[in-house]
């Protein structure tokens, strides 16, 4: 099987995504897809680039399973993100969890995009019709006062 | 010698994404102030760093051979 | 393009769903991916039957795509559901919502799944290891008091 | 003519997935005590009902060319 959280620079595939999910005992997958938007704001995007930290990207996705499987037991979470060079349209990202019941399969897929958006070392730059910036902090929140965001039981070693 | 990774714009306003640093070690809080005025990073007051690949206070020591990375706020998703 | 709301017995392809809910101006798409489960408060399942009273349920998923729009304006929904002989794990129904945010997206289609085990006339044929029950009411809601269930804005003509 | 359709259970017990009620209209209610009566259907009690495709309620008139169908509670998704 492939790996459940990856960075990749090809195309994602849907369907394998979810794949990586399914099970005998799972009633539910719920999938999120994201796709690059064309209007922001009333401002157009011609283009992005995502950049990453590839190996912490893929320990933090791993890490935002970790999670999920603590807080919803018996779920399933793959997730794939895409960097590089995408267009109006593309999929920059596919999470998939699958559960005996919906419920927690919903809760799961929104907890995972919210926290990829807070620990995951992903970057955005949009590419407007009239210039390019480096997008941070879409969540809105004050830059960390801590100097860290929230991460759970984790230590340096 | 410690391994200095950069992203998104500091890596542009830095013209580089790695640097290193000739120290045995160092706090975090030390290398950002090093950083900040050999290379005018002044971003550096609003990043999360990661040794290693895990996130650390500005407290945290890094270590020669230590992988030290600069993160801004993330834009993922 | 393919009608958004249908009622089919052949397998459901999710990306054939998907496909219809894309649009430049949508961020994010959720799908919902109903797949037979094997173990159910501990009887096994070895396969199932829907049955629909099919161009009424079509009518009632166009009905829910409706509402949908009404509570999130900005989106767009298409749910595909399967009827007849059913294996464990196989897909019954996908719902797929694309909104320009999240939030919207996940919300609508968890609304989506609701109303369809409300007012969607589709039953479930359970063959276990033991014998056969058709299911009725998942919800545990007591038997519709009115004699109808809470469907808004409806005529009888 | 009035045209019936039964649903799961209904059509098991009924031995028929439709009917034809020779009226020129009544009210569900006194259709639901007919069929309650000719074919021992008393979950009829427990169903929704629908006229043409749409949800109505027990005191609504079903007319001669209508279409009745009862629903049984939903188990799809």
């Amino acid at each position: 099987m492939n790996e459940l959280f990856e960075i990749v620079e090809e195309p994602i595939e849907v369907e394998a995504v979810i794949k990586k999910v399914e099970r005998r005992e799972a009633g539910a997958i719920t999938t999120f897809i994201g796709t690059v938007r064309e209007w922001t704001r009333g401002r157009r995007t011609v283009y992005l680039k995502y950049q990453a930290y590839v190996p912490m990207a893929v320990k933090m996705l791993a890490k935002i399973g970790e999670e999920i499987n603590e807080k919803w037991p018996n779920t399933e979470v793959a997730i794939s993100h895409r960097i590089g060079h995408l267009d109006i349209s593309d999929i920059a990202v596919v999470i998939a969890v699958s559960s005996p019941h919906r419920k927690a399969a919903y809760e799961a897929n929104e907890y995972a995009i919210e926290r990829i958006k807070q620990i995951v070392p992903i970057w955005k730059k949009e590419h407007w019709e009239d210039g390019e910036t480096w997008i941070g902090d879409q969540l809105e929140k004050v830059p960390y006062p801590n100097g860290k965001p929230d991460v759970k039981d984790e230590k340096h070693d | 010698m410690i391994k200095i990774l950069l992203f998104a714009h500091l890596q542009e306003k830095a013209g580089s994404d790695q640097l290193t640093i000739d120290k045995e070690q160092t706090t975090i809080r030390d290398l950002k102030n090093i950083l900040k005025e050999t290379y005018q990073l002044i971003e550096l007051d609003q990043v999360m760093t990661a040794v290693n690949e895990e996130y650390v206070m500005d407290d945290e020591i890094a270590k020669a051979g230590d992988t030290v990375a600069f993160i801004p706020p993330v834009s993922g998703g």
